[in-house]
């Protein structure tokens, strides 16, 4: 199906199917009837149609957290999406203890999210074109990035340049998992040095920062892309703002580590509200595709 | 003489010297009693010596790796490489002294591109160089020697000496996240040989962003590590207290390093800590780094590539 | 209505449309005398409209080129292209409006990238894009867009559109001559067919930037100079006013530069310049630039390089 | 000879040779009595004495200009440099005429240089190693870059690709030839054309910007060296200083494009002195040496 035909057919059942609803884990079901406030613009909105609305606030546009499932059904082709690597679980490499051990953590963070790591990847059709999609989930001890985080991300990328498929990612983090020490600092290099060979390949990498992105997941896969789109108003930095106002001494400047900065400073490409999401990544996605001879460029 | 700066783990030590002084200044002859006490004290001091610097904890050897005397990457450009051309600039916006980028030939005379994060070894130097914590521009100064080094097939060292790049407001504005991404994916794409040295702090990603390849060698004292002690001590440990637990805890010493499999090498450092006696230690970063260089000859650019990556590939545990 | 622009050369023209008009609002019942007058100025006019565009001279062209009212970047990007994605950002400092970067569909299907100087449509936008005169980010920003064509193979196709780069005090400092020239070194490499657009002003190294390929095609009334003719006649006639001299002298004119072998085509404007009506002179261009896309076709990349390169080297002239 | 032997060499014989003496165009070998005021301190230096030091002050260090045949004799081993393509010489395309006609200016620049065209390439040896050389004569309608001095650099960089050689170019100009019109400007395109072959031939390229460098040339293949040096103030930019002034009605900043500004900046890569000029170039481009293998880099 052509993209464009694709789009006349996305206009008749643009976000009414409560996809939002289904992708939510078991608990919410019953939470349907319950009301959210907006830290927007402090309006309640009902759970259930917020959902509806890929958790956006229909009073000031508030782009609410999404979990992987939800961002799945709004961005993929309708049940295309198929897991890869969930095998892949958390060891305690240093055996860490702190107020909490990181095996505590690890359970908590289970039993929070329902996940069993911080990233889902798998493969997926978006406009009816196959991709690897990477999907960040923030409920996982931050969507930090450990040992099984990397090596997903770098599998996806592996499975993309191996296949020729474009490869999207839709990132959150709050940095590396401390936890695992210099094992999830060199998840930086590893992913980094993934997405470079699919790169040098001639194939496509479309980067999507939603809110919060931090830390060593900015500063490694998450940039690294052919074209880099965020969602509005999310905080998206390499150092915390905390750290930051620590190290300088002084209050921080207005909208500073936003998207809208990001976009000012030219570190991203655009920013594109979830409700435009689908169509834009489809849209950008069908002018990214690989050339003929392929191989790296100028 | 200026008080020599004194780390936290050696203050009863000093203290038992500074007293076993004062009591030598006093004149036995008048107190025969003291030189009894005074040999009791000696030997006690060796005691204390030995204990002191025997079993170093984790922490003490990161307050060791930040010594203000620690030779730093200005001593190691100085004293290992003749012919030393340093260049400067990003070529789009400036240049940040936090990282020194230049060529050097080595001993055995290799020709070298050399990269290095860059404190200062005054306090004037240190403002200039920002303590070794650079902004993006540093970073693209150093992906233009990496570029100059894979074009002109010049081998790579880097000496890794940072708290880590520099968490400003301006640095985040002209995208440090960015400028580190870059400069690992390059760095794992470069077609010549990259030896990386820890010679102190190996403070997260602006560390990382010049700090790794084909061989990780560590001093015995520098550490490498995902955050500082005290901002882990701090976010896991709601307690600015606990650093020396954290530090034990992320396992960040050269040694544990090289149990991870992330470090190759750890060079010995005399008692107390290589600014106690540089020379040898820095001898002995010239002589792994050849030996290092000597081992990787003969491999095909692509080799060296993916033998890199699959270096890369193999960091990481988990269940499957 | 607000009063239309008005061109220097086009003043007496006006002149006497105003007096004819004017006469026409009189009652030629009670001054039958009126009614020969008027068919005399009316004759006349025709003359004169004639006698003023028939033959413009480069001097009224570049005015033209500079027209507040003529279609720019915007109304080509709009009108020409479907499905259009702006990019943004250099990914090291900013963006700069004045350059617009994305993608875009031809009404023949073909995807392309498309690059262009955008002076704004209105005083607001004016100022937003600096009036179309770029800094160091909006070439780095392009140079993002040229490796991404490369990267994808997708043909380029540039408007061109500006008084110069801007030749601000941070623009000097950001390196305007190097993002300008590393411009030139990129868009000579691209192994995709580039086609650029003279719209209206080409300004220099400026234009140049993004501004040669394998064809270059001009508007009857855009003009492409190596300076403006008012710096021309400052710094080479010592006199401000022989601007118009200077413009002649340049050999600017689409015309002039398709004799010096430089551009290809000429699109022919409507009387008195394409804001007369844009419509037909935006449909042409794009009628062009698919045509000269379709000329391109099946050509290996290493052989669009080779000719982009054999079509540089044959432009000078000198003895040998 | 080695570089080491080299330096060892060039120790005893540095600059006490009159070189820059024999160097100069007729006139000034009678001129050799006279006396220069130094515009940096304001000393009166003789010439002959300036001529020895390569032009540099002996109280201040201020770099007087240098005719092409000094920084020759200053720059490369004695007697290797062999000029190329010295039978190019301009016409007058557009038949351009202003308050002096183009053919006039061009005959009033030949009578004041000696030379026939702003540049002056070729062959030549630094420190033993085999470069091609180009050299820009500011006295020449200040150095301006026409299709002659276009087609000479063009041609240095293809005889350097062809025989894989280093090109070292040593800039001075005022920017491009407005005497020719387009075809001037599109020399930009033509000289950077050119560099690319070259540097994706895997060859070194090494720039030395001298007083003053600006507009076209700045803007084109000066810049896109490997590495770039700049003499000790020497004025570099793109627009001129005037210009600039104008544009922003204000006043310029101290030090405005001067060559520690450029450093400052980030845009070049060493300020090196005249005396120390030869050996540093010697010495980096022992650095400099095209990999076994070749090619285009990362
Ligand atoms: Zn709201
Ligand atoms: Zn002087």
């Amino acid at each position: 199906m052509s993209v464009t035909d694709w789009f006349s057919q996305r206009e008749r059942r643009r976000y009414t199917r409560t996809g939002g609803g289904q992708g939510r884990p078991g608990p919410s079901e019953v939470a349907d009837g319950i009301w959210v406030q907006c830290p927007g613009c402090k309006r309640a909105l009902l759970e259930r149609e917020l959902a509806e609305k890929v958790r956006v606030c229909s009073g000031c546009g508030h782009h609410f957290a999404m979990t992987p499932t939800e961002r799945i059904a709004s961005l993929v082709d309708d049940g295309t999406f198929t897991e890869i690597d969930a095998s892949l679980t958390p060891r305690d490499p240093l055996g860490f203890v702190a107020v909490k051990s990181y095996a505590e953590s690890l359970s908590a963070a289970r039993e929070k999210s329902g996940a069993n790591e911080a990233v889902l990847t798998g493969r997926a059709a978006i406009a009816g074109a196959g991709v690897v999609l990477g999907v960040m989930d923030f409920r996982f001890i931050g969507a930090s990035m450990g040992s099984v985080v990397g090596e997903r991300v770098t599998r996806a990328f592996e499975l993309a340049t191996e296949e020729r498929l474009p490869a999207v990612m839709v990132t959150a983090s709050g940095g590396a998992r401390m936890q695992e020490g210099m094992l999830s600092l060199m998840q930086m290099a590893k992913t980094s040095a993934a997405v470079r060979r699919h790169s040098d390949a001639g194939l496509p990498y479309l980067s999507i920062l939603t809110n919060p992105t931090y830390g060593g997941v900015t500063a490694s896969f998450a940039v690294l892309a052919d074209v880099i789109f965020a969602e509005p108003g999310a905080m998206i930095g390499f150092a915390g703002p905390r750290l930051v106002e620590q190290t300088i001494r002084q209050k921080l400047p207005k909208g500073f580590q936003t998207s809208e900065s990001m976009l000012k400073h030219g570190m991203i490409d655009r920013i594109v509200a979830r409700t435009e999401l689908r169509d834009t990544v489809a849209l950008m996605l069908s002018y990214l595709t690989p050339r003929a001879g392929g191989g790296a460029g100028v | 003489m200026t008080r020599r700066h004194v780390m936290e783990f050696e203050r009863p030590l000093f203290a038992l010297e500074d007293k076993l002084d004062e009591l030598r200044r006093l004149d036995t002859a008048e107190n025969p009693e003291l030189t009894a006490e005074i040999e009791a004290l000696a030997l006690e001091l060796v005691r204390l010596r030995a204990a002191t610097y025997e079993h170093l904890d984790p922490w003490a050897r990161v307050q060791i790796a930040r010594h203000p005397d620690r030779p730093k990457t200005e001593h190691y450009v100085g004293a290992l490489f003749d012919d030393v051309v340093e260049v400067h600039g990003d070529r789009t916006f400036g240049d940040d002294e936090a990282i020194f980028a230049g060529f050097g030939t080595l001993a055995g005379g290799r020709r070298v591109a050399v990269l290095g994060h860059r404190k200062g070894v005054d306090t004037k130097s240190n403002i200039r160089r920002n303590f070794g914590s650079p902004h993006p521009e540093g970073y693209r100064k150093a992906m233009r020697v990496m570029r100059l080094a894979d074009k002109f097939g010049l081998p790579l060292v880097t000496f890794l000496d940072t708290a880590g790049a520099y968490p400003g407001i301006e640095a985040e504005e002209r995208g440090q996240a960015l400028a580190i991404a870059e400069s690992l994916s390059l760095l794992s794409g470069l077609r010549v040989p990259v030896i990386c040295v820890g010679i102190g702090e190996g403070g997260s990603g602006g560390a990382l962003a010049i700090g790794f390849g084909d061989r990780l060698i560590m001093l015995e004292n520098a550490y490498y590590s995902v955050i500082s002690p005290e901002m882990c001590s701090n976010i896991l440990y709601k307690d600015p207290a606990q650093a020396s637990t954290a530090a034990a805890c992320l396992k960040l010493t050269a040694g544990e390093l090289v149990e991870l499999g992330i470090a190759d090498e750890v060079i010995p450092e005399p008692t107390g800590g290589a600014h106690r006696d540089s020379v040898p230690v820095i001898t002995a970063v010239g002589v792994a780094v050849e030996r290092a260089l000597a081992d990787l000859d003969g491999i095909a650019p692509e080799g060296l590539v993916q033998t890199r990556y699959e270096r890369l590939r193999a960091i990481g545990e988990y269940d499957s």
